[in-house]
Parts: structure tokens; C-alpha cells; sequence
């Protein structure tokens, strides 16, 4: 073909800072979220900027960030996770057991959940991509599976992490909480992965799986790593709640596959896949965790408080989708 | 000279053979037409080329040397690229994105966009003229209409530097200028010596940009044909053997517009449309002509109720109507034969027989609420026959029909419910010219029985040949009325173009 | 209040008060816990009255550790003078609890007893309990039985605990468990485990089981018209007891055991936090292991007793647990 | 063209079709599983194990009526409270019939009722809202569950009328208790309704295609929301049977139901996308489940295997057919 002509469109490109302001509705929706329950948690809670404070509404939100982003990579590449709660739950019996309390042996536990993640990932991507099960269905049975394993690893709660990752957690690097460098490090980690080949691909799959095969996108491996890459971000929500709860659970994270999902859609990512980002994801956990803060400092009666959260994140869930509908317009 | 030979091709789907040794040789630098029937395996022998489909036996030859194509990128790795039927863009990802996805530049698997969006920004320069305004790299492709998805379809392929390119039909959405753009472009490609082939059912089209064309029928190869030496007689007797029936305008008197119109609509807005009124009388066919993407479809689908549209007053013979959903719109005599069958008329895992009754079910019930299996498939079986559908069984999944019989099925739902006024969106589009002959039938038949027809239509020939009336639509307004012999397909290109020429754009 | 000196459990320097007390309990989906809640809050506004206690915080949701861990960090951040937490782990909550202690609160650990030192741990012992009711099930099936389990859940402390006090005792009379089943705390589970257990060993003498699962498993018996031939481990639960004193009366010889678990060890754990908080030393000869008081079991239901309990608590709904508080003075006695 | 079919072909054909069938496929299994049970486990197989199982089965077959509805009726539909509203219905009518036969029949219409507002709420969300099922009813268990807390203030009370526990727990004819037939004359009916009414077809129309449902006149709205209602109250009836099958009622009654559900469905062969699919293969799909969790339960085996094997198994079972399109086709 001729050369082309240099031409004004190239003009406004990839890379301008402008980009970065302009927001999607349901982005706006997020963050005003995020800004009501704060403002709300500071009202009531006047301690909340102290370091205690933010260390410790840190250390708890950490693990389920890492879930939501792992949740996210799998929802946007058209998929869901059920099972991420037991790989977490895998993960860290598996570090645990594998450092056994000796401070020297934090690397290898971080290798180790990070490997534990990968490898169930990579069993629910092979599940989903090669074997092709409906994803709900099939991380369903697999969550049983890892669930199952995590008991066999521990069968009881019980040990000791090494006192260096608890106390690192919490503890201050120049002034500012570990726990919330944590959660910046999940925000940052998902930024480079958008910026991968990979990533582009996640989100044409989820966009329309038999389109992107027929546009050269290798769909099969794409689902594939979409899983292995959640698997490795539910390593590091293992290592979160090890650090958080300084000893080994094989129930914890029951709840995270759920919450995981709600956090997501609050992130406006659309279930149906192909949109949104891992750092809505990130705000969606955080807006779901200081709900139930929120309305513990509101002293709403405890026979009550289920319901008033029950209500308040279906209104919230609602706002979110109904607004990210707008955008596709 | 290098060339792409398939031969032996077969494939079978459940009970459908769709090619039985079919096969399709390529030279470089020509334009190699691949016609057939609807349901005569075109699709199929391009996928197989492209690794969409894995065949039963296939060879395939690249300059002599046998190939295996197991996927896709087979395909690209010996730079064979296609265009498919079925859209195949990505709607969340953005025209850039689109453009390049599975060969986006990276390194170490980060992207490295730069190089390749100066590419990118030279394709769209070069299709702006005809892609319409607004369309940028940034821009989302979910919300662009069907001709410009086509054409960035059809500039993906060309950025991966084809050698052998497929255009399945890569037409069927587009305007005349876009059409003669990418003429141009694949008359471009070939003198670079890529070989093409083209699918399509419009017959001018294939002689105008073809040199060769391969006929296939019900899988198996009829003629390979030089198409200088041929003409559309000639094509359409390959094609369609001995049922064919020429599409001309049939007989047919012109109805009478003095008494009561079936249907009349006064000051119908919605998104994409300003202020339209227009009165159907019974048996007279009106078209909406113009470019595609004036407001033609959502014309039939704000009269329908299928869209949020406000109307000063809409009347169904003389009775002031209000639809606010497609249900209130049947009830009146009203049926709307829509534009994408796939997404919009069919259910397509569902039996060919639940697709026929959809419509009617409630009436034919006990009580409205009880099947009567009996009623149900004698009510099916007659129209499979009177529209001469070609089915396997009525319970086969709808999903096994070819196109054009696929589209008969969404008429028959239709017929059944024994409508007034009937509206078409593209009722054609993909339909072969035997299929379309019957089509072009049942309308007539429709007209004769006094119902009223409002006709969108992508094809100009088609408005010729049966419109009464045509109203051409401009930015969702009907700009001018062509009438009885008026009606031609001159005065419609002029129509349209002489609109075009009063945009602003550069040209 | 001021911050702690180490050393003994949950020692606080005598503040005068009035305190703020804070609950964390991260499982609401039980009867047993809000009996339990229910009667922490009676006991607070008895403190309350006399001037004691001014606030009470109470984190009340279903959670799990992680979720519990921000329950008592919501505690610290609201600055209460002393937590009484029915814990969902031994182990995962200590780095929380260390949390706690650093800001001078003290922390009391009910109905399951955690690992930290620096937590004062009030309750039964769970492996006593399991003991009480596998002595009464020994004797009754007799020496060289076989039995089968319908038990809590796999990997669950109280699970764990009540299997550790039953299996020497089991081993003692030679009677022999051919599986155990997983009732999962639950009657619907424990009843449909129970029949499958009673299809494929038909010829068990008894299934030992506790809590709610009794109920099931007892139905199920009851299903396979097993009553006279099959011993049930019982519950001191009301729904039991019912059905339990319906045979009894329609003169069947049934018999069974119900251990008290009291859900009131939250409330007695309240008056323990009033006396640490008002300065009282521990008196050490009552401490286990150096941070656990062990209350003493109530007398269990048999069928001596039945009639009698039975009489007391037969208005209260099926799943309300008998139960047992120890008064402010009882409680006194605890302390130097 | 049906005269073109060849005579000979079809019996071969036709076996083929019923052998690759997922119902004919769960049935295999179903009968495998009590083989395997007797052999492992003898006594497993005997009448009266076997009618105690399907009389256990019938409780999640009658939660899962409504759940097959949903899916079928497409939308990615999926409900996710049936669990928790199971719950409540039990609670509801616990509290009505506390034990008396007089207020049985007002002890099922009032939870029925429950049901039905429950549904109600999650239909019109996910149809005029357009919330995706999947939060919508995630989210509405949280509010059920509050519900059911706020309502009974932490403890449920009352007992179910003697009657509703004789028709569960009491052997009639053939010494089958009546709620098993309840339940097959349910599953009679509900089969017979989707395929032999108008109100089935238009589910399947709304399932397969509901832009093209919309377009033919079917009130894909009405059909959503009936389909959403159907499920909580058939969730509530299989709550109020539970509810005659442990007498008493607790909080947590008939919570872990919901999956189950799920898996019955596809397990029965019902696409997960919607438009394919019936009550029947569903009904199978809870005897599956239910055998598979009696024999485990049966076999001396730790619970963290029992675990791991139910996953595996159904992931088998998944893997004969219930496999989605390839994309090479
Ligand atoms: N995925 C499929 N499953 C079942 N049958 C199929 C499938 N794809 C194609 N067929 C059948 O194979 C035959 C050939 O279809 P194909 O799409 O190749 O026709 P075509 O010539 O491209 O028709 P058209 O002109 O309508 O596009 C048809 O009978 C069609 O019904
Ligand atoms: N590109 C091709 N060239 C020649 N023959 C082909 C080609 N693709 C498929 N075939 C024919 O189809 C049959 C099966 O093809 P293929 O090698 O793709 O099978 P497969 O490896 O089992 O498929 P898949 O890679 O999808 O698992 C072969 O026997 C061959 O006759
Ligand atoms: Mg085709
Ligand atoms: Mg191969």
C-alpha cells in the first residue's frame, strides 16, 4: 500500500495526560460512593485518620482488595470466580505451612502462595478454557475441591506466621502504613497488567468470546491465564490475611468469592464482561467494607444492622449498574 | 504464480452436509468470486480457509506446498485473511484497539502502541470519507452502525497485510460509496498481487469486481466461470439451476391512495428521527430510501413500539392507536420483519416450529393457555410449505437453517398472525436470488390481500422493483417522495447522492 | 483507662469507671449466640443501673476472622475499656488481640478459648463436656458396643475438643466407632447423616451426637423405629427435651444425656471484665494454664431429671438452650 | 422435507440421541451412584434407604423448580436467594403454625405470600432496573437474611403443624412418605407446564432470544419478573417441607440450599445461557446430589476428601455434557 499521510487524528494520542480525567459515569458513581462512606466513617469516627486508624481499616480491607482484583481480571475476561475464597483459604495454609513461623522463610511463603494461586488458577482455567464448563458451575465444584485441600493441608486452624510479616504489616515506611502501601501495591500491580498484551486480550474475550477467536486472539490460553492471573492475585489476598491474622484458617475467606462480586460491580464492571477496571474493583471493596463500619459506628441495633446493609448495597449496587448502562450509550 | 488451492473440502453439521468435496483455487492478483445459494456452504469453505472450522477432509495447497490451518493464526502465519459474515469487532474495545487486536505491537508482552496507531490513523484517514463523522480511534465501536462495523471489519484484515484475503459478504451492509471504496481498495490489493475472494449476492457487484467466479451448490462445485465472459443470466441459471425465476417487477396494479390509509402516522419523534409523518394505504408498498443509518429502521421500530418514540397520532385504518410495546402493535394488524434476524427475529436454539408460533401461540391455545400440539404443527407445516422453507424437521433446532430460509421463517411467524400492515426492515439482506424472488412473491401476495407494506431497504434495485413510493430518508427527516415511475433506480442513487453532496464533509 | 502492665491476663490498673464494653461476635445466624447476647445486655443494665457501665458496643454480624478482626479493630476505635468476644478462631485473632491489650483494653474470650495469654478465656471446657456425655453413653450402650458419631464440623476447635474428651473414655469401654459422621452443627444435616448411617450399620447400639444435631438424629431414629434399640447422645436443648419426654410419656424407655453448654457464660464473663476493670486481682489457684477460668459443668439432664427441667423451660421455643449464669458474687469468689 | 428422513437410520440414530442426553446421562448416574453405595456401603441400595434419600432430594427439587425457571428464562439468570428465602418461609411458618394443625393452611399461604414479595422485589430490579440477577439476588440475601434476623430478633420460635411433619416424616403408600408425592405430582405439572403451555414457551422464547421475544408480542418483562416470583415461592414451599422434616426451625435452616440448586439444574441439563432445558433433568440432577452426598456421608472417609470428591465428581459429570460450544466447530 502507499504510505499513508500524516494526519491530524494521530494527533490527539494514546499516552496525553487528558486521558486520565476523563471518567465513565459509573466510574463517577464509584468514586462518590467511596467519597460518601468515607466522609461518613471520618463524621463518625473521629479517630479515623490516626495511624492506628488507618492501619488497621487497611489491614482489613487489604485482603478482600486483592480478591476483588483477582475477581475483576476473571469478570472483565467474561468469566466469574467462586472459587476464589478456598484458593485463598489453599494459599495461605499452604505458606503457612511452608514458612512454619521462621521469620527467614517469609520469601518462600510468598513464593509459595503466589505458586498455590497459580496452580488452582490454572486448574479453573484449564476447566473453563480447554474443558469449556460454564465458569459459575464449574468454580463452584472446583471451590470445593480447593476447600477440601486447604483442609487436608490444615486440618484445623492453627500455627504461627513469622512474627516479621505480622509486625511488618503493621507497621509505618516513611510515615505511611504498610497496610496502605499494601493496598496502593494492588492498585499499581493492576495498572501494569492493563497495559499488557495480555490484558487487551482478557477484555476481547470477556467483550465477545467467539469475535475475539476470529481476530487472531488466542482464546482458550487468554481464559486460561485470566485465571492463573486471579490465582495469583488470590495468593497475595492469602499473604494479606496471614499477616492480618498472624495464624492459619483453612475456612477463612468463606465469604470472599461473594463479596468479591459485589465489590467488582460496585467497581462498575459489568458481569457480562469486556468492561470496567481492577482499580474500580479496588474502590468497590473498600466502599463494601466501610459499610459495615459505617453502620457499627452509626449504633443501628444488631437485630437491624444485617438488613440496613442488605438494603444499602442493593441501593448502591443499583446506582452502579443503572449507571454504567448510561455510559454505553 | 503463486496461488491458493483448496480442494475435497467436506464438512458435515449433525445432519447437514454442508460441502461435499467442494473446492476453490485462488490465483494472486485476482479477484475470485465465490457464489452460491444461500446455504450452499460459501461460509463454510471460507472458514475452513480461515481455521474457523475444522472440516471433515480438507486439502489445502499455499504455492504448491501443502498447509495445516488448526486455528486463526494458522492462517495469518501464512498471511490468509478474512473478512467473516458474522461480524467479528469487539463492541467495548475501541476502533484502535479493534484494529490491531491479536497483532497488537508488544514487547515482553507490554503493549507498544506507537508505531502501529500511526497505521491505524492512515487507514481511518483513508475510509474517512465514507465512514461517517465523529469516527476516531478513541471512538467505541459498540455504538457504530452496521455499514461502518463492516467497513473497519474490512480494515483490520487489510492492516494485517493479507496475501490471500476473504470477503464473505463483506458487502451486505454497505452504501454505494463505501461499496466503491472498497473496490477500490481491493483493486489496489490485487495489483499488489493479493489474491481476493468475494462473496456476495448482489450480481452487479460480482461483475463488476470479479475476474473469475466458482458457483457452488448444496457444498458441491457447479462451475468456475470467467465472469467477462459470462452475465448475470448466466450466473443466476448457475446458481439457483433450473428454479430460477427472474426478479422482475411483477405485475401488479397500483393501488388506489383515495380511501381510508391503513396506516397513518403524524409527528412520530424518537432518537435519530425528527417530526416524520407518513400514510400506508392498503396493498400499496411503501419504501424508505436514502443512505442507510438515516432513521429507516428506527422508523419501523418507533412505529412498532419496539423504541421509545413519541407520535402526535398514529391510526390504524382510521382508529387512533398508542403503541407502547410490540404486543399493542400486533394486536392492531401490525408486524415488523426486522433487520438482523439473528439477534432480533429468531430464537435460535429453539425448533423451527416454536419460531413459527411465537406470534400466534395464545390463539390457537385451549383457553389461551393450553398447547394443542395438533394445531401447532399443522399451522407450522403450512407455512413451511407455503413459503417452500427447506427444513429438515419442524422440531430441528432454527439455528441449522441457512440464511435465506432462516429468514423465510421469520416471515412465516408473521403470516400466520394474518397482519395489516406489514413492516420490513432489510427483509433481503443476505438472501439469495432464489429466496428473494420468493420473497419479493409473498410481499405481492401480501399487497393483493389489501395489507400495507412499509419497505427498508439497503438494495436500490430491490425499491425499484417493488415500491410504489419511496420516501427518502436524510438525518432521521424524509427529504423528498419518489413516486409510481418515478421510482427508478437512477432517480433513487441521485436521491441519495445529491443529498450526500449537501454534507458539509470535504470531500 | 490506663494502659496495661503486662504479665497476668487482661490486668488493667482499676479505673473507677463507668466503663464502655464492647461484644464481638461474628456468627448471628444462631439461637445460641443471641441467647447469649441477650443475656450480656441483661447483665449490662444491671451494671448500667448502678452506675457501673455507660455504653455498650455491641459488633453483631456474620463475619469470618478477617471480618472479626475489623469487628475488634471497630471496638479499639471506639474506645472501649474492655472486649468480651465469642472468637472465631484460637489462633487468628491473637495479633488483634495484642492490638487490644497495647491500648489498655481488656479482652475476654467466651465460648471458645484462644491461645493468647494476655486474652482471659471464661467458660466450660468443651472437652469436659464432651467427657460428661460420653461417660453417660458408655454406660448406657454397655461395654464392647458399637457405635457411630454425628459430630460438629471437621477442623472445628469445639468439634475437635469434645472428640478429645469422649475418645479416651469410649476407648476405656471398649466400644468400638465405626465412622464418624459430619453433622455440620445442624439438625436438618444431623438428621438426614443419622439415616444414612442407620441404613448401611443397621446394628449400631447407639449414635453419639450433641447440640443441634441431636434433634435429627433422634428424629431419624425415631423414623427407623430404633428408639429401644439405639442409644442418642441428647442435648439440653428444648426442642430435644420435647421430644424426649414425649417418649418418655408414651412409656417408651428411652433414655438419653444433655450436657449444659450455657450461652450465660457471656454474661458471667461480663461481671469477670467489671472486676478486672475495677482493678480486682485474679485469685491464681482458679486459673488453668494461666489464662483460662474453667467454670464447673451443671448437673446434665438425664432421665432422673428430665421431668423436672422439663417442667421449667417447656414455654420456651425448641431451640432455646438451658442455661446458667453465675452471679456477681459467685463470680467474686474468683478473685483475691 | 420430513419425508426425506430414511427409515432404517433412525434407531441407531435415536439411541445415540437418548444415550448423549444429560437427563439420560444423570439418571445413569443417579442409579450408578446407589449401585456403587450398596456395594461400598451394603445397605445403601435397601427400598427404604433409597425412598429416605428421595424424600431428602425432594426438598432442594422443590427449591430448584423455581431456580430452573430462572435459568431457563435466560438473561443470565440465576437466583441466589432461594437459600436464604427457603429460610425465612420456614420461620414464617414456624411462627403461623407453632405447632397446631388449625393454622397449617394459613402457616403455607403466608410464607407463599413472603415468597412472592421477595421474588416480586428481585423481578422488578432485575427487569426494570436491569441489575444483572446474579447481584441483584446476591444482594438480596443480605436484606432476607435481615429480614429473617430483624423478624425473629435472633431466635426463631415455633414448630411446624403435625400434619406438615407426618406428611414428611411418616411412610404412606408403598411406606413412601406423601412429600415425595408432592413432589412428583410437582414435577408432572411443572413439566407439563413448560412444554405444553403458552406460559412455558413464552419462558423458552424469553430465554432464547429476548430482543426477539419483545419483537413477536411476548411480554419479556412480565415473564422475567413471574419467573423470579416463582422461584422464591417454590423456594418457600421446599423451606416450609424442610421445615416439616426438622419439626423445629433455626436460623440457618435451609442457607446452604442455594447451589445446589444451581447444580441440579445444570446437572439436568439445562443450558446455563437459557432457552434449552426442563424440569425434569433438575429433578434428577437433586437425587445426583443427594445420593452423592448420602454415600459419601456413609463411607468412613475425613470430611476434607468428602469434599474434594463431590467437587471432582461433578465436575465429571459436567464434563459428559454439559460442555459449552467449541469455538473451531
Ligand atoms: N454451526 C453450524 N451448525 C449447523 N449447521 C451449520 C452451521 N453452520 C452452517 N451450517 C449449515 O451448513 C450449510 C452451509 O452454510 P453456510 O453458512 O456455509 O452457507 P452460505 O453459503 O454461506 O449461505 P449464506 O449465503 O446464507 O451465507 C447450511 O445448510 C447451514 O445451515
Ligand atoms: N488445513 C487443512 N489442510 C488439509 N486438511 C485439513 C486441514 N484441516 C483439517 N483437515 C482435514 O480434517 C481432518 C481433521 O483436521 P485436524 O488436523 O484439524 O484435526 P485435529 O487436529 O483433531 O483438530 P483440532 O486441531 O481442532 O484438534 C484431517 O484428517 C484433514 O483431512
Ligand atoms: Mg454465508
Ligand atoms: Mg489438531
Amino acid at each position: 500500500m502507499t504510505t499513508p499521510p500524516q494526519t491530524t487524528v494521530g494527533a490527539i494520542r494514546d499516552g496525553s495526560w487528558q486521558r486520565y480525567l476523563t471518567f465513565s459515569l459509573s466510574t463517577w458513581v464509584t468514586i462518590g460512593l467511596l467519597i460518601v462512606v468515607t466522609a461518613l466513617n471520618v463524621a463518625l469516627q473521629p479517630t479515623f485518620f490516626t495511624t492506628y486508624s488507618l492501619t488497621s481499616n487497611f489491614a482489613t480491607f487489604a485482603p478482600l482488595v486483592f480478591a476483588a482484583v483477582a475477581q475483576a481480571v476473571v469478570v472483565i475476561g467474561g468469566g466469574l470466580d467462586l472459587s476464589i475464597g478456598s484458593i485463598v483459604a489453599l494459599a495461605s495454609v499452604v505458606a503457612l505451612t511452608v514458612m512454619d513461623g521462621e521469620p527467614s522463610r517469609v520469601a518462600i511463603g510468598v513464593l509459595a502462595a503466589i505458586v498455590t494461586g497459580v496452580i488452582a488458577g490454572a486448574i479453573n482455567g484449564f476447566i473453563v478454557g480447554v474443558i469449556r464448563l460454564q465458569p459459575l458451575i464449574a468454580t463452584f465444584a472446583t471451590n470445593s475441591v480447593f476447600a477440601g485441600a486447604a483442609l487436608v493441608v490444615l486440618p484445623k486452624p492453627g500455627g504461627m506466621v513469622p512474627s516479621t510479616m505480622t509486625t511488618g504489616y503493621r507497621s509505618l515506611v516513611i510515615g505511611i502504613p504498610v497496610s496502605v502501601l499494601i493496598v496502593v501495591l494492588a492498585i499499581v500491580l493492576y495498572w501494569l497488567l492493563s497495559r499488557t498484551r495480555l490484558m487487551r486480550h482478557i477484555r476481547a474475550v470477556g467483550g465477545d468470546r467467539s469475535a475475539a477467536f476470529a481476530s487472531l486472539v488466542p482464546v482458550v490460553r487468554v481464559q486460561m491465564a485470566s485465571y492463573i492471573v486471579a490465582g495469583a492475585f488470590a495468593g497475595l489476598a492469602a499473604l494479606a490475611i496471614l499477616a492480618n491474622t498472624g495464624s492459619g484458617d483453612p475456612f477463612v475467606g468463606s465469604s470472599m468469592a461473594l463479596d468479591s462480586i459485589a465489590a467488582v460491580v460496585l467497581g462498575g464492571i459489568a458481569l457480562a464482561g469486556g468492561r470496567g477496571s481492577g482499580i474500580g474493583a479496588v474502590a468497590g471493596a473498600i466502599i463494601l467494607a466501610m459499610v459495615s463500619t459505617v453502620l457499627s459506628f452509626m449504633g443501628v441495633p444488631t437485630t437491624w444492622r444485617q438488613l440496613a446493609s442488605g438494603v444499602i448495597i442493593v441501593a448502591a449496587i443499583a446506582l452502579s449498574v443503572v449507571m454504567s448502562r448510561k455510559d454505553q450509550r | 504464480m503463486a496461488s491458493l488451492d483448496i480442494t475435497g473440502v467436506d464438512k458435515r453439521y449433525g445432519g447437514v452436509q454442508a460441502l461435499k468435496g467442494a473446492s476453490l483455487s485462488v490465483a494472486e492478483g485476482e479477484v475470485h468470486g465465490l457464489l452460491g445459494p444461500n446455504g450452499s456452504g460459501k461460509s463454510t469453505l471460507n472458514k475452513v480457509m480461515a481455521g474457523a472450522v475444522r472440516p471433515d477432509a480438507a486439502t489445502i495447497r499455499l504455492d504448491g506446498q501443502d498447509l495445516r490451518i488448526h486455528g486463526p493464526q494458522d492462517a495469518h502465519h501464512h498471511r490468509i485473511e478474512s473478512v467473516y459474515q458474522q461480524l467479528s469487532l469487539i463492541p467495548h474495545l475501541t476502533v484502535a484497539e479493534n484494529l490491531v487486536l491479536g497483532t497488537e505491537a508488544a514487547r515482553a508482552g507490554w503493549l507498544t502502541p506507537k508505531a502501529q496507531l500511526v497505521e491505524v490513523d492512515a487507514m481511518l484517514e483513508r475510509l474517512s470519507p465514507v465512514l461517517g463523522g465523529g469516527i476516531g480511534p478513541r471512538t467505541r465501536v459498540g455504538s457504530l452502525n452496521p455499514g461502518t462495523k463492516q467497513l473497519l471489519e474490512f480494515a483490520k484484515v487489510v492492516l494485517r497485510r493479507p496475501r490471500f484475503l476473504v470477503l464473505d459478504e463483506a458487502t451486505a451492509s454497505l452504501h454505494r460509496d463505501q461499496v466503491a471504496l472498497l473496490f477500490a481498495m481491493v483493486r489496489e490489493l490485487t495489483a499488489e498481487g493479493v489474491g481476493v475472494v468475494f462473496v456476495s449476492h448482489r450480481m452487479e457487484e460480482v461483475l463488476d469486481l470479479c475476474d473469475r467466479a466458482t458457483i457452488i451448490r448444496n457444498g458441491l462445485n457447479v462451475a468456475t466461470v470467467d465472469v467477462k465472459d459470462t452475465d448475470e443470466q448466466e450466473l443466476v441459471r448457475l446458481m439457483v439451476g433450473d428454479l430460477a425465476r427472474a426478479a422482475g417487477r411483477g405485475e401488479r396494479p397500483a393501488p388506489s391512495r383515495d380511501g381510508q390509509p391503513v396506516l397513518s402516522v403524524r409527528g412520530l419523534q424518537a432518537e435519530g428521527l425528527a417530526d416524520v409523518s407518513l400514510d400506508v394505504h392498503p396493498g400499496e408498498i411503501v419504501g424508505l430510501g436514502g443512505l442507510q443509518g438515516q432513521g429507516q429502521s428506527e422508523l419501523l421500530t418507533g412505529i412498532f413500539g419496539a423504541s421509545p418514540a413519541q407520535a402526535e397520532r398514529i391510526e390504524v385504518a382510521g382508529d387512533p392507536v398508542e403503541f407502547r410495546n410490540p404486543r399493542s402493535a400486533i394486536a392492531a394488524g401490525l408486524a415488523l420483519v426486522p433487520g438482523d434476524r439473528a439477534s432480533e427475529g429468531l430464537y435460535s436454539v429453539r425448533s423451527i416450529q416454536e419460531n413459527i408460533s411465537t406470534v400466534t401461540l395464545g390463539r390457537r391455545a385451549r383457553a389461551g393457555l393450553v398447547i394443542d400440539a395438533r394445531a401447532e404443527k399443522e399451522a407450522a407445516t403450512s407455512q413451511v410449505d407455503a413459503l417452500r422453507i427447506k427444513i429438515g424437521a419442524l422440531a430441528d433446532a432454527v439455528s441449522t437453517l441457512s440464511g435465506g430460509n432462516a429468514q423465510k421463517v421469520v416471515v412465516a411467524k408473521w403470516l400466520l398472525s394474518e397482519p395489516r400492515i406489514v413492516l420490513l426492515d432489510d427483509p433481503t439482506k443476505g438472501v439469495d436470488v432464489g429466496a428473494k424472488a420468493e420473497i419479493y412473491a409473498i410481499i405481492r401476495d401480501l399487497t393483493a390481500q389489501g395489507v400495507g407494506v412499509i419497505l427498508n431497504s439497503s438494495d436500490d434495485v430491490e425499491l425499484a422493483e417493488l415500491a410504489d413510493r419511496v420516501l427518502v430518508l436524510y438525518e432521521g427527516r424524509i427529504v423528498q417522495e419518489l413516486e409510481g415511475t418515478d421510482v427508478t433506480h437512477d432517480n433513487l442513487v441521485a436521491a441519495a447522492l445529491r443529498i450526500s453532496d449537501d454534507d458539509t464533509k470535504e470531500s | 483507662s490506663a494502659p496495661a502492665t503486662s504479665g497476668s491476663p487482661a490486668a488493667s490498673s482499676g479505673g473507677d469507671g463507668p466503663f464502655t464494653i464492647g461484644v464481638s461476635n461474628a456468627f448471628v445466624a444462631s439461637e445460641y449466640r443471641t441467647q447469649m447476647i441477650d443475656a450480656i445486655e441483661q447483665t449490662f443494665d444491671e451494671y448500667k443501673a448502678e452506675g457501673v457501665v455507660d455504653k455498650l458496643v455491641m459488633e453483631n454480624a456474620d463475619a469470618d476472622v478477617n471480618g472479626q478482626i475489623q469487628q475488634i479493630r471497630n471496638l479499639i476505635n471506639q474506645g472501649v475499656d474492655a472486649i468480651i468476644v465469642d472468637p472465631n478462631s484460637a489462633t487468628a485473632l491473637s495479633a488483634v488481640f495484642d492490638e487490644a491489650i497495647s491500648q489498655g483494653i481488656t479482652v475476654i474470650a467466651i465460648d471458645q478459648a484462644v491461645d493468647s495469654p494476655d486474652v482471659l478465656n471464661v467458660g466450660i471446657s468443651q472437652q469436659d463436656l464432651g467427657a460428661a456425655s460420653a461417660e453417660w453413653f458408655a454406660s448406657a450402650v454397655g461395654d464392647g458396643a458399637s457405635i457411630v458419631t454425628v459430630e460438629g464440623a471437621a477442623g472445628n476447635p469445639a468439634t475437635d475438643a469434645r472428640w478429645a474428651g469422649a475418645e479416651p473414655v469410649f476407648a476405656e469401654h471398649n466400644i468400638e466407632v465405626l465412622t464418624h459422621g459430619d453433622g455440620g452443627w445442624d439438625q436438618a444435616t444431623g438428621q438426614t447423616v443419622a439415616t444414612d448411617l442407620l441404613a448401611t450399620y443397621p446394628n449400631v447400639d447407639g449414635i453419639w451426637t450433641y447440640d443441634g444435631m441431636a434433634q435429627g438424629v433422634l428424629r431419624a431414629v425415631e423414623a427407623a423405629d430404633k428408639t429401644d434399640s439405639v442409644t442418642v447422645g441428647g442435648e439440653a436443648r428444648v426442642g430435644f427435651l420435647r421430644m424426649w419426654t414425649d417418649l418418655v410419656d408414651s412409656g417408651s424407655d428411652f433414655a438419653s444425656v444433655g450436657v449444659i453448654n450455657p450461652p450465660g457464660t457471656g454474661a458471667t464473663a461480663l461481671h469477670f471484665a467489671i472486676n478486672l476493670l475495677q482493678g480486682k486481682e485474679l485469685d491464681q489457684s482458679k486459673v488453668t494454664d494461666g489464662h483460662s477460668i474453667i467454670l464447673p459443668l451443671d448437673t446434665p439432664v438425664t432421665n432422673d431429671n428430665l421431668a423436672d427441667t422439663w417442667a421449667g423451660v417447656s414455654d420456651q421455643a425448641d431451640t432455646y438452650v438451658l442455661d446458667s449464669i453465675l452471679s456477681a458474687d459467685e463470680v467474686a469468689q474468683y478473685f483475691q | 422435507m420430513t419425508a426425506m428422513q430414511s427409515p432404517a437410520a433412525p434407531t441407531a440414530a435415536r439411541w445415540r440421541a437418548i444415550v448423549t442426553d444429560p437427563i439420560f446421562i444423570a439418571a445413569a448416574v443417579a442409579v450408578a451412584i446407589v449401585l456403587v453405595g450398596q456395594l461400598v456401603s451394603p445397605g445403601f441400595g435397601a427400598y427404604s434407604q433409597v425412598v429416605g434419600m428421595v424424600r431428602v432430594a425432594s426438598f432442594l427439587g422443590i427449591m430448584a423448580i423455581g431456580q430452573t425457571i430462572v435459568i431457563l428464562s435466560g438473561g443470565d439468570g440465576i437466583d441466589l436467594s432461594v437459600g436464604k428465602t427457603a429460610t425465612l418461609g420456614a420461620i414464617v411458618a414456624a411462627r403461623i403454625m407453632d405447632g397446631s394443625d388449625s393454622r397449617l393452611l394459613l402457616g403455607i399461604l403466608v410464607p407463599v405470600l413472603v415468597g412472592a414479595v421477595i421474588g416480586l422485589v428481585n423481578g422488578l430490579g432485575i427487569a426494570y432496573l436491569r441489575i444483572p440477577p446474579f447481584v441483584m439476588t446476591l444482594g438480596m440475601t443480605g436484606v432476607v437474611a435481615g429480614i429473617a434476623l430483624a423478624y425473629t430478633g435472633g431466635a426463631a420460635a415455633g414448630r411446624s403443624a403435625p400434619a406438615l411433619t407426618g406428611l414428611v416424616n411418616n411412610r404412606g403408600l408403598f411406606d413412601v412418605p406423601g412429600v415425595v408425592y408432592v413432589w412428583i405430582v410437582l414435577i408432572v405439572a411443572v413439566t407439563w407446564l413448560l412444554r405444553r403451555s403458552v406460559a412455558g414457551w413464552n419462558i423458552y422464547a424469553v430465554g432464547s432470544n429476548r430482543v426477539a421475544a419483545n419483537l413477536s408480542g411476548v411480554p419479556v418483562r412480565r415473564n422475567v419478573i413471574m419467573a423470579y416470583v416463582a422461584s422464591s415461592v417454590f423456594a418457600c414451599l421446599g423451606g416450609i417441607l424442610l421445615l416439616g422434616y426438622t419439626e423445629s426451625v433455626f436460623l440457618n435452616l435451609a442457607d446452604s440450599y442455594t447451589l445446589p440448586t444451581v447444580a441440579a439444574v445444570i446437572i439436568g441439563g439445562t443450558l446455563a445461557s437459557g432457552g434449552v432445558g426442563g424440569y425434569l433433568g433438575t429433578a434428577i440432577g437433586a437425587l445426583v446430589l443427594t445420593f452423592l452426598t448420602s454415600l459419601l456421608s456413609t463411607m468412613n472417609m475425613p470430611e476434607s476428601w468428602r469434599t474434594i470428591t463431590s467437587g471432582v465428581v461433578l465436575l465429571v459429570l459436567l464434563g459428559m455434557y454439559g460442555r459449552q460450544r467449541k469455538l473451531r466447530t
